[in-house]
């Protein structure tokens, strides 16, 4: 295996601690906001995602790395702000209406947030029209809805109706334990994904399509 | 604490169908004298529920408990128990939930007129409070349709009472996909003490009202929780397992408040809380997986008092209707272990012993509860001067217990989970004896946009 | 007759997981050597099979296979059987048939690969020949193409064949809802028994030429079909009790031809079958009740070597997908066999014994396929010179064995059920000795619109 | 209860043989062949059904009194033909392409004979285009449609459908053990049972709601 640069390593092992050093010594060697993002940053979380995904780790243990980067951010933002760069895609994700569950959601948000996207969480019990709303405000390139009740599997259509219904033409991804690819096709969503591993690559294949 | 020393301290005694203190319904069902018994659980498949949508609601229900209890009379069950647990929309608005109620109650009185077969209803209102954020605890419309329906089912003839209460899980999602103990503890020890103190409180006011049974909660959005993430490989099982023993001092408080049993099916804390408080206890295990795999599916039942399936949806299978399938499955369940019993205690004992070792060294979920370690666990418990303390004690004790098993070769651990135990150990040497000082510290690290403090009598 | 004497001769040794003859299989799992392994068994969920439909077909079978074994592994079985039972249009169109088989494998050596999880596969085209009607049994497209599909599963390593075979049910349904016990000894003793052989040779040939095993038919449409008619009360359950006897004498024909076993699941003739050849079997009972409900839920599991669920629909339930929950299931249920077994043969026959007191004295059924009752029925085939007497035979047993136990108070019978013993009786002394006198007594009754004697090399 | 019509008695008790000389005794009485069939068999056949639907007795006792009243039937429809008359209501039946199972079918049809209908039986395995062409010929008030296969229920929706395109008003009725109230509903079936029972019931208020 190549060597890893200290940034992506301490991102990996979630040493936070020793990130704004390093990102400083970064910056101080000449690269941009952007490229120490993408170059150092997004690679250590792809390396905690895949070993996650073998189950060689666990949500705590990658929950310590996304702090980690976190803690880069909170240094790179307002440079990439000033420099005008924007995460490459935006997402908004929300459980339905009538429905609590977000363990579920909040994992998926966590993903999507270690692949570099900007995600926008409108929380539990979230009415359609509050998503409409927020779409219209804050385009994103991906929504994604959760529901973990049979009873609220109705309240998932009818988001995506409403959604669809509004013409804002945005990519819908939903899931949830009682969601089927049967029950997302027949409903008109875009993607599915059974768990929060493969809730990245559904979503990148959707904004990849897009592109 | 109320409970300072064990209703059964013989790891050979904490066995299914049998509790010190069994309880009798009006029809004269014996829940833990010496018979198990099936209890079935249920719930709609994919349909809005609305005003418009209740004419459906209500023919699911017709349906669900006419072909369930017909099987279960076919097939001669000794008595069945029949957990109606309530969808958000039924407890925000009780009238529904009472319609439901009501067409259940009617469904068991005609089967019973029909062929004899005792029924007893569990009414396990869902808790709604959590629909504002941060939730009211005490009072506003959630609370107040709460208690309204629990009152109108106790007064339609539901004589068991149980919830499945949310009081602390506000912070405690968040301190399992942390793997924080000391968050969980001060979820389940401290806010969830004092919430259930509360509700049980109330509960136990209407079940007196109605001469009716208080018969548990169940920490299951915490130990369950935990599960479920543990089974999807998300957090591990070490830490699962010691969650769920600590779990057993927030549910032992509906039993300081006057509940009775049997405990709600999806405590598999409940082992713990009968060695303690001798009450009968609802189990779920290899019959549930219609509603959660298991990683004890045989050992849940080695301690039950009833057997139920947990939850399934009113959808056909190629045998008939879902819900009249897993009668059928808990009935026969059921039987082995009562023909086990008639054979007399040397023969129960030894059912128990099996449906033990079947799962016991393969996931340190089961070794915590089995009968064994339930006893030890359950002696931490009402060795400590306070919850809090209580939990400290138990989690101690269920680590060193994993320890020891594992390092004997009795419990199989993945690789990347061994580490944990150290962690584990460390956060809890790390907590102050003080709970003063322990609630100062968390409410401090706490989330306070996710939970007000004075909703659990804490400021 | 092949078989004159009994493989088991003593209730207590027909008993799980062990056979007097075991299997081994390429992996190494030894079914009938001391071991009960799940066997799983899986069915599409409401859509078309066609070609444009197959992609989704495909989809469906490589999830369940996922999933399914995925859990297994989880929970550390020894080892699991899947029995793929085809589809009308997949034994139709063999091509579809192999894509599947081929899906199944593949996903079977993939989990081996990952997790060392051991399995094998039995393969059950089904039975097609009734398309046409009446019958060709002997040539045609539909026999064409059901040899094609059982030769090319097992040159690609399905291990195991079977079939649920139809030979002689054209006149058999009749039989069956007009109570007719000499019609139904017809189908299955004169006409079965013919069509078995034949049939038989031909597999026997096919999984010699592939070096896999025949394992056994199932007189499914027979036996099964009077075992739901009696649960929906359209037939009386000692008639039912009484035609699952004779079914014994027709399935035994394949193990003539060469089968070895595991005899088909559903084929709950199969304990008296066990006592006669030694070979295991499997078996399903309570928890195939997501394929149909059963009197012997308990029971069945007594003498079984592999335990199944039947067959359940790939559809979502609250816990995952059907055949992962059920998997589940299994895997648990066999776990507590296994672990009775390994504390030795005084423990297995203890539970052994508590499988069938459960089930035995509720349902005629039941009672007919207990270890007890199994052992005399076999004996009053293998003492018979011929199978339409073995028919006969084992009737007669069935009625006075019945009787007996109903007169002692050892089985409970409805009311409206005792007076059949007689007619039953009646029936059996009316028939004639000859065989040919049978045959043409039957042939001029039949329905000749409905089956053709000369499929039967009956002229 | 009231005393019960020879005839009817014989019905009920399946005593085959003497039903030809009873059946001659009404008409040499003055009794015409419709009140005979009307007032003396059908009711004995309605006894039978609801001793049936009470689990008093079993399928194999009510085929011989259906037998028994075949006989009388075997002398009295000359004369009905002869009349004119014909039983009030005509149904067709089948099981759907695909499927063989017939059990459950077979005893329908027999349960809507006892009832007094005419009952065309198309068999097992039967492709929409023959229930069409069956329907132009015949002309039945009621179809019924069986299916026990999962994988036959899509070929229960395109007979429904194949046989609404035809455009000739007529009843549908559905049945078998996957079908359910929500499917049979879903797929424009005008009405479901879940049993033989049942079945007379659900043809009969399909009837009256026709007339
Ligand atoms: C934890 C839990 C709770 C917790 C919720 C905590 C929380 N903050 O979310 C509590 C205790 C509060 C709870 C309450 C209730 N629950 Co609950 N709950 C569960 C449980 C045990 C686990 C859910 C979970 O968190 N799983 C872990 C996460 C990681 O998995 P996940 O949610 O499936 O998410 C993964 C995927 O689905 C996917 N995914 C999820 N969302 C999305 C979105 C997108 C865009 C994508 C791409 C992917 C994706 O990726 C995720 C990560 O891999 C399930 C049981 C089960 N088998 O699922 C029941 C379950 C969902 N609950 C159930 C019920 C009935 C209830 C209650 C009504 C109980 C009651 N009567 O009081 C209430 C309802 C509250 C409400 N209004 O919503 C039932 C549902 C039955 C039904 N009819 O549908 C279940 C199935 C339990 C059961 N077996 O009966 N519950
Ligand atoms: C008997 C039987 C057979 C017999 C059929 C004999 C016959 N002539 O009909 C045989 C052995 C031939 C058979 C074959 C097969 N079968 Co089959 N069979 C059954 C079984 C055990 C019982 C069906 C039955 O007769 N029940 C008794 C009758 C009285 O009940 P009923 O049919 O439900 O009918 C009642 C009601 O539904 C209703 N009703 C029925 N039709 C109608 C119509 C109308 C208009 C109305 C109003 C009401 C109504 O009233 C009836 C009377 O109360 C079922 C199991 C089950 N749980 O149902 C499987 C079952 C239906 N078969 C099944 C399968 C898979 C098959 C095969 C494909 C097996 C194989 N792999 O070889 C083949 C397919 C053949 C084909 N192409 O159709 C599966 C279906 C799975 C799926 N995917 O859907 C089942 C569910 C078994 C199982 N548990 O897996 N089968
Ligand atoms: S998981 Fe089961 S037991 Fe727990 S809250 Fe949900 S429904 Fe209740
Ligand atoms: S009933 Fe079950 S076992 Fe019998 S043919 Fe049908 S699928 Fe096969
Ligand atoms: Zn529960
Ligand atoms: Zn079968
Ligand atoms: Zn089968």
């Amino acid at each position: 295996m190549n060597e890893l640069h200290p940034l992506t390593q301490a991102v990996i092992n979630g040493r936070r601690k020793e990130v704004p050093d390093l990102v400083q010594q970064c910056l101080d060697a000449g690269e941009d906001a952007k490229s120490i993002v993408q170059d150092r940053l997004v690679p250590g979380m792809t390396v905690v995602g895949e070993r996650f995904k073998k189950n060689e780790i666990f949500v705590p243990e990658m929950l310590v790395a996304a702090r980690a980067m976190k803690e880069a951010l909170k240094i790179l933002e307002p440079l990439l702000v000033a420099a005008g760069v924007r995460p490459e895609h935006t997402a908004i994700i929300g459980t339905v209406e009538g429905d609590l569950h977000d363990i579920g959601k909040n994992l998926v948000a966590m993903m999507w947030k270690g692949a570099n996207m900007e995600v926008i969480d409108l929380g539990v019990n979230v009415p359609p029209a509050k998503f409409v709303e927020a779409i219209a405000q804050h385009k994103p390139h991906l929504v994604g809805l959760s529901a973990l009740l049979t009873t609220t599997m109705p309240a998932m259509r009818t988001t995506v109706k409403a959604i669809r219904d509004a013409g804002i033409p945005v990519k819908i991804v939903v899931g949830g334990a009682p969601i089927t690819r049967e029950f997302a096709e027949e409903i008109g969503a875009d993607g599915y994904s059974r768990d929060a591993g493969s809730a990245v690559d559904a979503a990148l294949e959707l904004l990849r399509a897009k592109a | 604490m109320k409970y300072t020393s064990l209703a059964i301290d013989d790891p050979a005694e904490l066995i299914f169908g049998v509790a010190p203190h069994p309880l009798t319904t009006r029809e004269g069902m014996v829940i833990g004298g010496g018979t198990v018994y099936p209890e079935l659980n249920f719930t709609l498949p994919p349909i809005t529920i609305d005003a418009a949508g209740m004419a459906e609601v209500r023919r699911n229900y017709a349906d669900i408990i006419e072909g369930a209890l017909g099987r279960a009379a076919e097939l001669t069950a000794p008595g069945v128990v029949i957990e109606f647990e309530t969808l958000p929309p039924m407890t925000e608005h009780p009238e529904w939930g009472m319609e439901i109620v009501n067409i259940l109650i009617e469904g068991m009185e005609r089967e019973k007129a029909r062929s004899g077969l005792k029924s007893v209803l569990r009414m396990t209102p869902n808790d709604n409070r959590e629909f504002e954020r941060p939730p009211l605890m005490r009072r506003g419309r959630y609370w107040e349709a709460m208690l309204q329906l629990f009152e109108g089912s106790a007064a339609a003839g539901a004589e068991l009472l149980s919830i499945e209460s949310v009081g602390g899980k506000e912070l405690h999602d968040e301190a399992l996909v942390n793997g924080d103990l000391a968050a969980s503890i001060f979820s389940l020890c401290i806010l969830g003490e004092r919430d259930m103190r509360f509700l049980w409180t109330h509960l136990n006011d209407i079940a007196k009202k109605h001469g009716v049974y208080c018969a548990g909660d169940t920490a299951c959005g915490f130990g369950n929780t935990a599960m479920v993430l543990a089974e999807q490989k998300m957090i591990p099982r070490v830490f699962a397992a010691v969650v769920r023993a600590v779990t057993a001092v927030r549910s032992l408080v509906a039993y300081e408040c006057g509940a009775v049993g049997p405990g709600k099916d999806c405590g598999y804390e409940n082992p713990i809380l009968k060695a303690i408080t001798g009450f009968p206890m609802a189990m779920e295990g290899k019959t549930s997986a219609c509603a959660h795999l298991s990683p004890m599916g045989n050992l849940a039942a080695a301690t039950c008092d009833t057997w139920s399936n947990e939850s399934v949806q009113n959808i056909k299978l190629l045998g008939g209707m879902a819900p009249t399938c897993y009668m059928e499955q808990l009935i026969y369940d059921c039987r082995l272990m009562n023909c086990a019993r008639a054979e007399g205690r040397d023969s129960a004992r030894m059912l128990q012993r099996w449906l033990v070792e079947s799962d016991v060294a393969t996931d340190p979920q089961a070794f915590i509860i089995s009968p064994e370690s339930s006893v030890e666990l359950a002696r931490a418990i009402v060795g400590s001067d306070s919850h809090y303390h209580a939990g400290i004690a138990v989690a101690r004790k269920a680590v060193s217990l994993l320890r020891e098993a594992n390092a004997a070769g009795r419990l199989r651990i993945a690789g990347n989970e061994a580490g944990w135990f150290d962690t584990l150990d460390d956060t809890l040497d790390d907590l102050p004896d003080s709970e003063g000082e322990f609630i100062s510290q968390q409410l401090a690290l706490a989330d306070s946009t996710k939970f007000i403090a004075a909703e659990y009598g804490l400021t």
